[in-house]
């Protein structure tokens, strides 16, 4: 209970946490799961993008998306980095996603179906983790945040790519701008519970907000990606699929209707359109490549060898 | 054939090499064995895609037609590729996805740090550009043959069952014709013969090494670098790579 | 919505999915298990695409712009498609092929059978046609998912697999929207509530034969026949059907 | 020595040798491996045709494509029930063409590239197999001669179908044209080593004659090919790839280049651009399909076993 009251004097004071440190179990625990889910989000990420990359419709388009991609599969590495400081392995986190133990962000489990997909996945959905990532730059545990910080550079170049397709697209032919229009009904409302549920129905953001893992509210987040993103659609002459979209004077921002929070269930239950195929091709990434990871330690094993004899 | 003629024919083909084996390669996004293998492979078909982006855009100056990179990456048909059958090949496993990258990298490192010495100034400084990042890719092969093959028993296995199927695929590499001979008069090209043996040394090493043994008897299978007749594996291939181009002719992205 | 526009919706969701079906089938031609299935898969292939013909032809005429049955085919993007998301799961190993099949044999059969009495005799006469060779379709896979369904272990297991991962896309079949009402007011279409009951109670007799059992729970996904969200299957499978077409517009074949 | 000279007095004399007759053993084998073969290559014949089947450029043409590719099947099972009149199975059938002690014809080893190989198959592929298969219906063993009579009905369909194809691109746009010479430029001599090589070169052929399960040498065959193609390929207005192709008055045939027979005999010893894939293909289709065939016996004895006991 001293130690407990000392650490959070710790946070209070904005001293960052380091790996050596005494910390809490929960703290510890809360820690893994986030940055462990997080990191499975980018590795799950690559997937819905990647689906493209082979149809793209340019070579520098093929080009920028596959950085785009690689780029997400560093972010996990940094990510499962931060966590294994935490004492838990990147093998046991993959186990753990494979499983259905941990889960991803629940934005990877729709299609992107036209190439406006990838435009649409850069604005909003890079627009909508920017908007969690950046407070989390100044999140308490120290391995996190400067995870955070690199991670946040490189994806505010990926929503401005995101938005660059989209606004190739809106000025395009009306096939692309009916595209644009298309992928913007189907990603608005997933964007949008991104955020995760209000926090009045939410267990454990209190805690967390006091630790600084987690800094805003879901819903404060989420009123400001509306207010950022209301007037980028504007701008491409697109409409977002909202009747009830409307400006309040008073709070100085939209009113929106809120997403059906009973498909967000569904979906983190399994039940969205993509979880069996992104489990599926995930696992099976996994399991076909055990001959590898296996070949190359044990040679990396008679390699040790080799040179311990010769010593 | 002019040399004009002969030049263009011959950046298709340093061009359609690296756009195919790029976009082979990019298929593996999100799927490879290990995250540092998803993030090089990407690396490699980022570094061949920007090679991709000079060869055919020098190509299409050297046409003289007005065509772009993009249009002949996403314009063409079959038969009007000029890339080697190696390159076209499927991924397999990544077992034969990684011997067929070692194959054309070996290949590649010594054609292009032939072609640094180019006559031809365009030729020679994209060479010069491209043969860095293949250091690397040819690095990075080797090592990884190397591991894979003297592993495990059945790292070693698949490994050599890549080699025995991707083998055949090699003598045309070297197979030089009437472009090849016009490029290496006109000062462009090196010899194709002396590439072969450079080749074939560093081979017999890196799969000495690797515990590997190439098969017996020189057969080879040709068609693809004259694009007379390439795999039934390259059309499929096209299908994705051109679908949006060819289904929404002229439009920008 | 005119019932015209609800027609035209309506026959595209009939002729897309006897397209996408078929297509999916056909790509077995040449790897079945074993020669009988190889003739068999063909030539539900080929009644299925006979069936598009007359579906999407019909949608042409009803729609009254002048496209063809080959231009609705071969020339709309993934949004414009109306099939069920069932038929575009792909064929995954012979029992997955097999089960979809059949989970899509019987809601046709029953369908087809309602549509045989509608108050549009177009419809009423390419409902009669295809309904004969529907009822081969759904005896066959009837009978082909009782075999292997209470065949070996390991055939069991691979069936049963395959009911769960398919399972989820049944739901979409029944459920009606205002398309549906419109042509149920019209005394075109059948009730769907009605072909559900009468579904389930098949479904029920055929998997007990077989001894699978249907998962719990009634999530249903959507977004396939009313085109708001398809699966990532369907945009390559078009990039293969559609290439040929969109590749050299306006030729003749 | 005596049942032999009868069985050649029964030949000679027109009579058709059945399933229980008494044979020489080399008869039997020769029939075994002749009919074996060309059942094999219906089957893999299946492939190079099922190639386009996906993307077969109108649903006319992909209703005509299954039905031919569905006729092969058809043909390879009619020729299998023939050749298991003679004592094998077609289980050991295949699975001698699955490790290759048993060959397929060498044509299926090129790979169809474009559109208008559709058309150069039927063509000129089912034009050869005609040619040879035609007097095949006079073949002195039964079931050999019966399967015969209605393959050749349907493969003469087929060779119409396609040379309706080329018809079509021959008269098309540029590029159509384009795509049907070249499909002619790759398709010309195997078509011809489909007669196989000089009758010179033929160690069997006298016996087989005698035996009349060969009819025609291949040289007679070759000639008689390359007489009726030579004028339709004009017609289309397409040019036969070779230049020494001419008229000769005095022998009323054309006289014409030979193929290349060192490619011929790569190809028969697996070097062709595609006998790698087509064995592949087919041992895939016969490993993956191993549950399916062993979980439907299962079935069909459980079910006999029920009515034995209801009995």
């Amino acid at each position: 209970p001293e130690k407990l009251a000392a650490f959070q004097a710790r946070i209070d004071a904005g001293e960052k946490i380091e790996p050596k440190d005494w910390m809490p179990e929960g703290y510890r625990k809360t820690l893994i799961r986030q940055i462990g889910q997080h990191a499975h989000s980018e590795i799950v990420g690559q997937l819905p993008e990647g689906n493209w990359i082979t149809r793209a419709p340019t070579l520098e388009r093929k080009a920028i998306l596959l950085a785009k991609v690689q780029d997400e599969a560093g972010h996990g590495l940094y990510l499962y980095c931060a966590a294994e400081t935490l004492g838990v392995s990147r093998d046991e986190l993959t186990e753990m996603l494979l499983d259905g133990r941990m889960k991803y962000s629940s934005i990877f489990n729709y299609p992107t179906l036209t190439w406006a997909d990838m435009g649409a996945v850069g604005w909003l959905v890079d627009g909508a983790a920017i908007m969690n990532q950046v407070p989390l730059q100044r999140t308490s545990f120290g391995p996190y945040s400067r995870a955070m910080i690199r991670i946040c550079k490189e994806e505010s170049f990926h929503q401005r790519q995101g938005y660059d397709i989209m606004m190739k697209m809106a000025r395009g032919t009306d096939a692309q701008r009916k595209m644009a229009q298309d992928a913007l009904n189907r990603f608005w409302y997933p964007s949008l519970m991104m955020f995760g549920p209000s926090d009045k129905d939410s267990v454990h953001s209190a805690q967390s907000m006091a630790w600084k893992i987690k800094m805003n509210t879901n819903d404060e987040l989420r009123q400001k990606f509306v207010d950022q993103t209301v007037p980028q659609a504007e701008y491409l002459g697109l409409t977002v699929p909202d009747p009830n979209l409307t400006w309040n004077e008073e709070k100085g921002g939209y009113d929106f209707s809120e997403p059906d929070w009973s498909e967000f269930f569904e979906v983190i239950k399994g039940n969205g359109p993509c979880n069996t195929e992104r489990l599926e091709a995930r696992n099976k990434a996994w399991d076909d490549g055990a001959w590898v990871r296996e070949g190359l330690m044990a040679h990396a094993a008679k390699k040790r060898a080799a040179k311990l004899a010769a010593e | 054939m002019t040399t004009q003629d002969a030049l263009f024919e011959y950046l298709l083909r340093l061009g359609d090499n690296t756009l195919i084996l790029g976009h082979r390669v990019s298929e593996w996004c999100g799927h490879a064995p290990v995250l540092e293998e998803d993030i090089a492979l990407a690396n490699t078909a980022l570094d061949l895609i920007g090679q991709t982006q000079m060869w055919l855009g020098l190509a299409g100056e050297v046409e003289g037609k007005g065509r772009s990179a993009d249009d002949l990456a996403m314009l063409r048909d079959v038969w009007d590729f000029r890339n080697v059958l190696l390159v076209e090949q499927p991924n397999g496993d990544f077992g034969q996805t990684i011997l067929r990258q070692f194959l054309f990298d070996a290949f590649h490192f010594d054609l292009l740090t032939g072609l640094t010495k180019a006559s031809d100034d365009r030729v020679a400084s994209i060479a010069a550009k491209a043969v860095k990042e293949v250091t690397y890719h040819l690095d990075r092969s080797s090592e990884t043959v190397i591991g894979l093959g003297d592993g495990t028993e059945e790292s070693h296995t698949r490994m050599q069952a890549a080699l025995d199927r991707l083998w055949p695929y090699v003598g045309e590499l070297f197979a030089a014709d009437e472009v090849d001979a016009a490029m290496q008069d006109a000062g462009i090209a090196p010899d194709l013969s002396e590439l072969s043996s450079s080749y074939h040394t560093r081979m017999s090493a890196v799969l000495a090494e690797a515990t590997l043994v190439a098969p017996e008897g020189g057969f080879a299978h040709s068609g693809g670098k004259t694009g007379f007749r390439h795999s039934e594996h390259l059309g499929h291939l096209l299908t994705q790579m051109q679908w949006l181009q060819r289904a929404y002719p002229g439009a920008q992205w």
